[in-house]
Order: structure tokens, then C-alpha cells, then sequence
């Protein structure tokens, strides 16, 4: 039987290059910021599966909830209109 | 006389976010040791000094023991209705063809509270294939995942009624 | 036998990890990959209270309150910013 | 030589993790938006419910804690997913073609209606703005 937490870390790492990928790719700003969250999201539960809860609160509040909401916030000021 | 009677509320509005602060700092460390428990009054006291008006939120109950009855008969309605809306989903989703007829009912309500519209918005979300979207004054718009009927007294017993007697009782 | 039990969960969430990505990846709509987001934090805080119980440290639910936290602030946000409001 | 508590609480995440999957089946399957967060909405409040019970069948010590995650996500999961359904449906997302009755649409178009009208802010829009 294969260990639980190594199997968890890759699964976790497939999905961020997942997300990056999307990150790249997609055309609307909204998707792209999305899914830079998402490995910001993604990479916070991996440092926490590497044992470090603090790292991984840090990147879970900076990385993943301030910086989202920034960058909706500033993209919502800067454009103004309401198309993607 | 005037005077008195509006600061007796308020005093209870207080009283009652002080409680709810305390009541998080504890459940959030845990412990009853003197030290923690010394540093989470001050700062609820603080707290509830500075911005007594801004939090409403839980002040809206009703303390009479007919409320706190209408509450835990409330839970025990609202999680069985939860679990036999996961079953229904659980059965749409696994039949291969998809049995579903979705649309936008309008439902009314009785209640007249902020926090009991609240609660009823969030019931009806995660009861049996039903979804708030939008609230309008007495109106709300539900979408359901299978249409029984449009016309707005019938879908008013259907989604909202079971609920309602007991939030009535709770914040009216 | 409560490990098995453990391991099971953890894999079937992980079914449900995937299937949530691959409608973040797929998704038409900006919405859709919201709620897809939405999805994947909830499934993300299965995953951290797992790991606490396989690690035994308590210390791993303030991270799980942190995510339960934000997703909340990150979808009305996304949702102010949507609807055009900001 | 497992206790009853332990199986009891192994049980029990194995269920809130099989509501999981068809929360995700669902979120797959379904085929338009607003379906699609009814299925997300139900499927993970219960879920996690269900296995936040089954870690504090385990570690009982830890029970405040998980008492007050399950409390957070019982009351913002939902509310989330009615202002991502509001913001869509203001957005003019379309429905699938199954879809046979939008009165929301219909009451919407009747009042001629301007698209930030105050009076129709839900519950959370007013605490936000009273905070400011």
C-alpha cells in the first residue's frame, strides 16, 4: 500500500501546474487572477503537508486573500466598464 | 422615562456581544487558564466599548424560552431537511439521465428581522434543491432544481413554510 | 483498521479534488471557475483536517479556520468585482 | 482493539467524504451554472460537517476548535453561494435550455428596472455598508 501523505503531495503538485497552466493560457484577466490564487491556494496546503503550519498560514492569508482581493480590487478601479 | 427605556436595549446589545466575543476567544484557545481568560475580557470589553452599534447581529434574538424551544426544534428540522437534500442531489447525480426541470420561482415571506431573513435565505439554500437568489423586500427568488409549481402561494408552502414557524417564534 | 478508514476518505475527496479542478480547467464561464475555486478550498480544508489526524497536531486547524475565513472574503469579493461594483 | 468511538468516528468521515465526491460529480455534471452551485453549496456544507464530526469522534480534545470551523462554514457557505447566484444572474449568465420558468427575469424586465437600485441589496450587502 502506498503511503497517504506522499501521495496527497503529488496529487496537490499536479493540481498547481494545473493551475498554472490555466494561468497562462486563458485570455480574460479575471480567469488569470483566479487561478494564481488557486496555486497560492494549493502551495499554503502543501507547505503544510511539509509540516510548517506557520509558513503555510502566511501563504494562505498574503498569497491566496490579500492578493486576490487586491488584484480585483485595483483591476474593478482601473477598468471601470463591465466587460471582462 | 423615554430615555431610560431606550438604554435598557442597548445595554442588552451589549451585554449579549460581549458574551459572543468572550464565548469565541475561549472556544478559540481552548482553555479556562486564568492568564487567556484575564487578556480575552479586557480586550471583548474594549471591543465592546468601541464599536457597540456596529454588530446587531446576534441581538435581534428573542430570549424567552419559547424562542430557545423554537431553536433547537429549528436545528433538528434544518439538519434533517439538510441530509435529505444531499440524498436527493446524490440521486439526481448518479442517474445517468440527469432528471432535472430547473427554474425561478418567487416566494413570499412573513418575516420582517434582518437576521431572520438571514437565516431563512440560508435554510432555504441548503434545503432540497432549492437556492436564494435574490431578496427583494417580502419577496425572495428561489431557484429550484426540479420546478413543482410557479404560481406563489403553493411554492410558498412548498419551500418556505417549514421553516418560518419556527423563525417566527425565533426573531419575528 | 481506523487508518484504512482514513486513507479511504482521503481518496475519495481526492476524487472530488479532481473532478472540482477539472471544471476549474474546463469551466465557459468565469463563474463557473468561482464556484470551482469555491469548491476546491472547502475540499483543501478536508485535506488539512485530515492531515492533522495523521499527524496528530492540533496545530493544523488554525490553518483550516484561516481558509474558512478567506474563501468567504475571497468569493464576495470576486462576486463585488463581477457584478461591477467596486 | 478499536473502540466503538474511533469506528464511529471513522465512519463517519468516510461519508462526508462520499458526499464530497458526488459534490464534485455534480459540479461535473451538471448542466448549467446555477445547478452547478446548488450541487457545490449542499454537498460540501455537509460534508465537512460530517467529517469535522468524525475528527472530534477521534480527538475529542480538539473539539472547540472544530466546533467553531463547522459553525463558520455552516453560516458563510451558503451566503457565498447566493451572492455568486445574484452576480451571475444580474450578469446574464443563460441558463440551460431544461430551464422552464425564470420569474426573477420576468419581474426584473416588467419594473423597467435600473441596475443598482439600493432597495434591492440583499442582507449582506447592508452590513458591509452600515460597517463603512
Amino acid at each position: 500500500m502506498i503511503e497517504l501523505m506522499p501521495a496527497l503531495t503529488l496529487l496537490f503538485a499536479a493540481a498547481m501546474i494545473g493551475a498554472a497552466f490555466v494561468a497562462i493560457q486563458v485570455e480574460q484577466i479575471s480567469i488569470a487572477i483566479l487561478a494564481a490564487g488557486l496555486v497560492s491556494l494549493l502551495a499554503s496546503v502543501m507547505f503544510l503537508f511539509f509540516a510548517a503550519p506557520d509558513v503555510a498560514m502566511t501563504e494562505a492569508a498574503i498569497g491566496s486573500g490579500l492578493t486576490t482581493f487586491l488584484f480585483f480590487f485595483v483591476l474593478g478601479r482601473v477598468r471601470g466598464d463591465k466587460h471582462d | 422615562m423615554s430615555s431610560k427605556t431606550e438604554l435598557k436595549p442597548k445595554m442588552r446589545d451589549r451585554a449579549v456581544l460581549f458574551a459572543t466575543l468572550l464565548l469565541f476567544w475561549i472556544m478559540l484557545n481552548g482553555t479556562l487558564a486564568a492568564d487567556s481568560l484575564i487578556i480575552g475580557i479586557l480586550v471583548s470589553l474594549i471591543i465592546t466599548v468601541l464599536f457597540c452599534s456596529g454588530l446587531s447581529f446576534f441581538t435581534e434574538f428573542r430570549a424567552t424560552p419559547q424562542a430557545f424551544a423554537a431553536g433547537i426544534l429549528y436545528y433538528i428540522y434544518f439538519f434533517k431537511e439538510l441530509i435529505k437534500a444531499n440524498f436527493r442531489l446524490a440521486a439526481i447525480v448518479l442517474s445517468p439521465s440527469l432528471p432535472i426541470k430547473p427554474g425561478i420561482v418567487k416566494v413570499r415571506t412573513k418575516l420582517k428581522s434582518r437576521m431572520g431573513r438571514l437565516m431563512l435565505a440560508n435554510s432555504i439554500t441548503l434545503t432540497p434543491g432549492t437556492l436564494t437568489m435574490e431578496i427583494d423586500g417580502e419577496w425572495i427568488y428561489v431557484h429550484c432544481v426540479t420546478v413543482e409549481s410557479t404560481d406563489i402561494d403553493e411554492a410558498t408552502a412548498q419551500i418556505v413554510a417549514g421553516f418560518e414557524s419556527y423563525l417566527e417564534v425565533m426573531y419575528g | 483498521m481506523v487508518e484504512t478508514l482514513i486513507a479511504f476518505a482521503a481518496l475519495l475527496t481526492g476524487i472530488a479534488f479532481l473532478f472540482a479542478l477539472l471544471r476549474f480547467i474546463k469551466g465557459p464561464s468565469t463563474f463557473d471557475r468561482v464556484i470551482a475555486f469555491d469548491v476546491l478550498t472547502v475540499v483543501s480544508i478536508t485535506f488539512i483536517v485530515l492531515s492533522a489526524l495523521i499527524e496528530e497536531r492540533g496545530i493544523y486547524l488554525d490553518v483550516a479556520l484561516v481558509y474558512a475565513l478567506l474563501s468567504f472574503l475571497g468569493v464576495i469579493a470576486i462576486a463585488r468585482y463581477l457584478e461591477g461594483r467596486f | 482493539m478499536e473502540s466503538l468511538l474511533d469506528m464511529t468516528g471513522g465512519l463517519l468521515l468516510v461519508a462526508g467524504a462520499a458526499f464530497l465526491l458526488l459534490g464534485g460529480l455534480g459540479l461535473w455534471r451538471m448542466p448549467d451554472l446555477f445547478n452547478r452551485i446548488q450541487a457545490g453549496a449542499k454537498t460540501t456544507t455537509l460534508g465537512t460537517i460530517l467529517i469535522l464530526a468524525g475528527t472530534a469522534f477521534l480527538h475529542p480534545e480538539w473539539g472547540f476548535k472544530l466546533l467553531l470551523i463547522g459553525l463558520f462554514l455552516l453560516f458563510t457557505n451558503p451566503l457565498s453561494s447566493q451572492v455568486l447566484a445574484r452576480a451571475a444572474h444580474r450578469r446574464g449568465i443563460e441558463t440551460s435550455p431544461k430551464t422552464s420558468v425564470d420569474l426573477l427575469a420576468d419581474s426584473l424586465s416588467e419594473q423597467d428596472m435600473p441596475e443598482k437600485l439600493p432597495s434591492e441589496k440583499t442582507l449582506s450587502d447592508k452590513g458591509i455598508e452600515e460597517k463603512s
